[in-house]
């Protein structure tokens, strides 16, 4: 399981390769659709990136992948209210993001005490006694 | 301001909204969420309650036939009560006193009931 | 006046008025909470956060700042007993705003931002009601030739009927004094809900926080006298006016909301200095009629 | 030369209920810039989602946060539902609907209030809080608990509302509305409060739409979007006009928080009236797999739930955006040039909701 | 009871700190104020200044980000003093229990005196919870603790 292959609720997935990701961003902005937010999952050898505009109470997509190590740009320069997620991928994703217009490095949520970022599937905190017990 | 001036005034007249706390505390709700007890006559211990509940404040020992329930943990969801198949958590509407210091409350059967069932087959 | 006369003014102004201005401001709480809608706190309330207040520990305010509320403190005092003794209006309003300045320098040495910000929005509330109380002094000469207040006490016929604009300039002294909407801009006496916290009070805490509230005692009375001066005999009258400013600026509290010291400063110099004035060309005009 | 005041604005700030801390420079006292300092309420519930299973998570999204709490609950009853491809019971829709818009209400008088406050206007505070306890009361009667009141499950909801509460809120509600019109009517027409909220923190429809606003800010703006329009439980079977003002300002912003309480009114009447015989929730087997995404229209505007499932009983990914978070953006851009008694007040005009922001 | 004493028992002045909690816990506190419960009948104002405060009420499981804030406040609040947690959260972390950048409670950080229950607490237990720590308030001994000379002050204000 390495994708999303559809998600309910969301009306289209549009793929852009890292490169065309500002392009495609633009155009949903030259479309005068709300950018809503960006969703970020951590697939093993890459990070599945969505992000999510509003067009008439419709929900559609971009999408795109990052491979781990590589620097993802900010979408800050088409829409300024993206700043508040980006600084979110850096702090739980460790994501490097280029470009980011008002840039908190990686200490906007959190006070760096991980050793790896919090949302990794590799980072787990400790299991809670009760899931200990035999049942 | 004249709006206000009147409403206040009214207020100044009219008995104050206060209930009257301590003093005289109002009947809770009867279908309020308020204390989680256990009652182990009829339990398994088969820790379905605690493994449920999205607290950790269950812990249930089978060894020692014991229910150990922390209720400065527990959120009074209710997710116990639902999961327990027996009928040994129970809900009542009475509020939680504040405390000096965080209990650990033990439930453990009647001791007439000593001997351990058999597990449910069936389930 | 006799000696015994002054001593007992004397006694009623450092002794006996602390209580009274006790009450008032336990009055002053209950009647706010009454109004909305709520049984509020006992009447002896400020006399338990006092007591408190002084069995505290460890104070951190600053030694000057300290020094500050206390000549804030003893210039309430000698103000009251000026006022009580019957002594000269202008010197009453010279050691008042004496003690308000110690109390602003106070607010300005302590080094929280909120504490700065207040102490400058404290200075803007003393340009505004200083010169509503000067001109009361001015009226008050006016009737009575004299800036004594023993002139205005022992004046028989009312002056109220011919200075109404300084009832009201009075209640807003009151609110301004007092910390009420819509000027309670440097800080609110009972809640610290607002951008400036406490204000120049900040940094103030435990038996330092206790001389602000005892001062607060003395102004309320303060004030209560002031107003009093306007309806001087019977005195049981000034006194019920003096409560009356006291009671509409508690009710002008509760229907308003804070506005901003811009507003607040235009209020003072745009309507209510013009407003004395003109009251004060009419004392002036009909000058010889009350004599 | 600028001799800039910095006064950091939190994170224990009287005014602020919530921990947030807002860098704000002033000369003299008009704000030149603002920047928020968040992290004090991050907890890590994105995290906790995917280490509980997906039915403890209904109680864990529900403290995200505690003034809209059912309405995270149902959220992300919607998603994971939608996910599984459950269908709700017709009953239970309409007790989601109910509850929903007594939560709102309660909500917004709540707003009402700490907006009064926030400009020293203790007695409207005082009154709209008063009122806001018989909402409460509601709330309590009904589901066992005043604030997180825990309704809404995987599948429909954990409590009826019997014959006998349907009536008591019928009686209850028009006598409350009374109440809140009369104060409504003081507070919007009053003096001071027009002197200090009228003109305050202007948000022009484009600019909101721009910078991603949602909810009473986006329509305090004057662009009609509702999420319930979309039509998620009863609310396609419900007639109501979302609420609009023109302006942007803090006034406007106030004013649709306040007909919207009308609105809610109306609409707990109208799904009790309408309220169909039938199960609670559906039975459900299985566990989620596949990825669903629901909107649904919170107190503060748009509140999104994403769930990720793999079939196993630990979701792989849940993700939260709130109202708040869409919010602040708008807020940073009207901040600038404020006088600094102002801040907090138009800070409160988007009624930030800080815990769930960041979660 | 002595003069003391019982001034202690009617004047607790309070500070509200948000330790990350839901915001539940917080606007019951909140309601406390309001006319129908009104803590004001046992003197209690909600101070907003930790130098002025007697009890600090703290709500949320406290997260890595405030637990600074918090020890500060509390040092900052001159003896004697009490620290109520209010909520299931700030007794013991509650519903965030995991939640990786919890703490898991007030006791974590500043010694409590009083836990009060219930997510969210309801109003009548917070003051039920104010009361009892009143109780112990007034018998605290009211033992000199040396003032902070105004250079620490500064030090601590900084940080803040
Ligand atoms: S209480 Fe019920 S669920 Fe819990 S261990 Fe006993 S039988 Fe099992
Ligand atoms: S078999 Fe019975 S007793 Fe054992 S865990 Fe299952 S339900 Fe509990
Ligand atoms: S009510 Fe909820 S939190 Fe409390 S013990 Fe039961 S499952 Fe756990
Ligand atoms: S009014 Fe509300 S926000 Fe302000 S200090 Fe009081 S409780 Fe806190
Ligand atoms: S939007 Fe605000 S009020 Fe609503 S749930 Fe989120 S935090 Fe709570
Ligand atoms: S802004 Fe809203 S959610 Fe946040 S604390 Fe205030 S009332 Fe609660
Ligand atoms: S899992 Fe670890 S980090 Fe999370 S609450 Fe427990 S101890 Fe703390
Ligand atoms: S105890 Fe519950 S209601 Fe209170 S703050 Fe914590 S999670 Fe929220």
């Amino acid at each position: 399981m390495s994708e999303l292959a559809a998600v309910q609720g969301i009306e289209r997935i549009e793929d852009a390769p890292l490169e065309g990701l500002l392009e495609a961003v633009r155009a949903y902005r030259d479309r005068r659709a709300r950018f809503i937010t960006a969703t970020c999952l951590d697939r093993g050898e890459r990070f599945e990136i969505l992000y999510l505009f509003d067009e008439g109470l419709k929900t559609v997509a971009v999408r795109t992948f990052l491979p781990k190590g590589q620097r993802l740009p900010s979408i800050t320069g088409v829409y300024l209210c993206g700043f508040l997620v980006e600084n979110e991928l850096q702090d739980l994703f460790g994501i490097e993001v280029d470009g980011l217009d008002i840039d908190y490095r990686g200490k906007f949520l959190v006070t760096n005490t991980f050793e790896t970022p919090p949302l990794l599937k590799q980072t787990t905190c400790e299991l809670r006694p009760t899931k200990e017990e035999p049942s | 301001m004249a709006r206000m001036l009147r409403s206040v005034l009214r207020n100044a007249l009219s008995k104050p909204a206060t209930r009257p706390f301590p003093e005289a505390p109002r009947a809770e709700f009867e279908k309020a969420r308020g204390l989680i007890t256990f009652d182990c006559t009829d339990c398994r211990f088969c820790g379905a309650c605690a493994l449920k509940c999205p607290t950790g404040a269950i812990r249930v020992v089978r060894e020692e036939r014991r229910i150990y329930f922390e209720p400065f943990k527990c959120i009074v969801c209710g997710a116990c009560l639902e999961a327990c198949r027996f009928g040994s958590v129970r809900m009542g509407p009475e509020r939680r006193k504040p405390v000096y210091e965080k209990p650990v409350e033990v439930y453990a059967k009647p001791e007439t009931e000593a001997e351990p069932k058999p597990p449910d087959p069936g389930a | 006046m006799s000696w015994i006369d002054i001593g007992l003014r004397a006694f009623l102004a450092v002794v006996v008025a602390p209580w009274v201005g006790m009450l008032l401001v336990g009055l002053d709480r209950k009647l706010s909470a009454r109004l909305q809608g709520r049984v509020g706190p006992p009447l002896t309330q400020p006399f338990y956060d006092l007591v408190k207040l002084l069995a505290k520990q460890g104070d951190t305010t600053s030694r000057f700042q300290t020094a500050c509320l206390v000549l804030f403190l003893a210039s309430n005092v000698v103000s009251l007993a000026l006022v009580l003794l019957g002594g000269d209006l202008l010197v009453m309003l010279f050691v008042l705003a004496f003690g308000a300045v110690a109390y602003i320098v106070g607010g300005f040495s302590a080094k929280s931002p909120y504490s700065q910000l207040g102490t400058q929005r404290e200075l803007l509330q003393l340009l505004t009601y200083e010169p509503l109380l000067v001109f009361l002094a001015v009226g008050i000469y006016l009737r009575t030739g004299s800036f004594l207040a023993s002139a205005a006490f022992q004046r028989t016929e009312p002056l109220l009927p011919e200075m109404p604009v300084f009832v009201l300039t009075l209640i807003a002294v009151f609110g301004i004094k007092l910390r009420k909407s819509p000027f309670d801009i440097a800080s609110s006496p009972h809640h610290g809900h607002q951008e400036v916290v406490r204000g120049p009070l900040s940094e103030v805490a435990g038996p330092s926080l206790a001389l602000v509230e005892l001062a607060h005692w003395y102004e309320v009375v303060l004030l209560v006298a002031l107003a009093s001066l306007l309806w001087a005999s019977p005195l049981w009258a000034g006194v019920l006016v003096g409560l009356g400013c006291l009671l509409a600026s508690i009710v002008v509290d509760n229907v308003a909301a804070r506005l901003t010291w811009s507003w607040m400063l235009r209020f003072g110099w745009l309507v209510a200095v013009p407003a004395s004035i003109l009251n004060l060309i009419y004392l002036y005009a009909t000058r010889g009629g009350g004599g | 030369m600028s001799d800039a005041t910095n006064v950091p604005f939190g994170p224990q700030h009287p005014v602020l209920p919530e921990p947030i801390q807002l860098r704000i420079s002033l000369e003299d006292e008009n704000v030149l810039q603002a920047l928020p300092a968040l992290g004090y309420v991050h907890r890590g519930i994105e995290k906790a989602g995917e280490l509980n299973d997906f039915q403890q998570n209904v109680f864990l999204v529900e403290r995200v946060c505690g003034i809209c709490s059912s309405i995270h609950a149902l959220a992300y009853c919607l998603a994971v539902e939608s996910a599984m491809g459950l269908e709700v019971p017709k009953r239970a829709d309409y007790l989601r609907v109910v509850w929903m818009e007594l939560h709102r209400i309660h909500s917004h008088l709540l707003y009402l209030g700490l907006l009064a406050e926030a400009f020293g206007f203790e007695s409207m505070f005082m009154e709209f809080w008063r009122i806001r306890e018989r909402v409460m009361d509601l709330l309590e009667m009904t589901a066992g608990n005043r604030v997180i009141i825990s309704v809404c499950t995987i599948g429909g909801v954990r409590r009826d509302i019997d014959a006998e509460q349907a009536r008591t809120i019928r009686e209850e509600l028009p006598k409350v509305r009374e109440e809140v019109q009369r104060l409504v009517d003081a507070l919007l027409g009053d003096y001071t409060v027009k002197r200090r909220t009228a003109g305050k923190g202007v948000i022009s429809g484009q600019a909101a739409l721009d910078l991603g606003a949602v909810g009473p800010t986006l329509r305090g703006s004057g662009v009609a979007q509702d999420m319930r329009m979309a039509g998620y439980a009863a609310y396609s079977e419900l007639q109501f006009q979302p609420v609009t003002f023109p302006d942007g300002d803090t006034y406007s912003r106030t004013a649709v928080r306040a007909y919207e309480v009308f609105q809610s009114m109306d609409l707990v009447l109208a799904a009790l009236e309408n309220l169909p015989e039938g199960e609670l929730a559906a039975k459900f087997k299985g566990r989620p797999d596949g990825a669903a995404l629901a909107r649904v229209e919170a107190p503060r505007g748009e509140l999104i739930y994403m769930v990720v499932g793999n079939g196993t009983k630990n979701l792989e990914r849940m993700r939260v955006r709130v109202p708040t978070y869409a919010n602040i953006p708008a807020l940073l851009s009207v901040l600038p040039g404020c006088e600094f008694a102002d801040v907090p007040v138009v800070t409160l005009s988007i009624d930030p909701c800080i815990s769930c922001t960041e979660r | 009871m002595n003069l003391i004493q019982k001034a202690r028992m009617k004047s607790p002045w309070i500070l509200h700190f948000n330790a990350g909690s839901c915001n539940g816990c917080d606007i019951e506190i909140l309601s406390c104020l309001t006319p129908v419960y009104d803590i004001e009948r046992f003197g209690a104002v909600n101070v907003g200044n930790p130098k002025h405060a007697d009890v600090l009420l703290v709500t949320g499981p406290v997260n890595r980000r405030n637990e600074r804030v918090l020890r500060n406040l509390y040092e900052q609040m001159l003896d004697p003093k009490i620290v109520v947690a209010v909520g299931t959260c700030a007794s013991s972390g509650g519903v965030f229990h995991n939640c990786y950048n919890c703490l898991g409670g007030v006791d974590k950080v500043i010694p409590v005196d009083v836990y009060v229950p219930g997510c969210a607490a309801k109003p009548e237990t917070i003051i039920e919870g104010v009361i009892l720590g009143l109780e112990k308030l007034a018998k605290m001994p009211a033992k000199p603790r040396p003032g902070r000379t105004s250079a620490e002050a500064e030090k601590v204000e900084a940080e803040r």
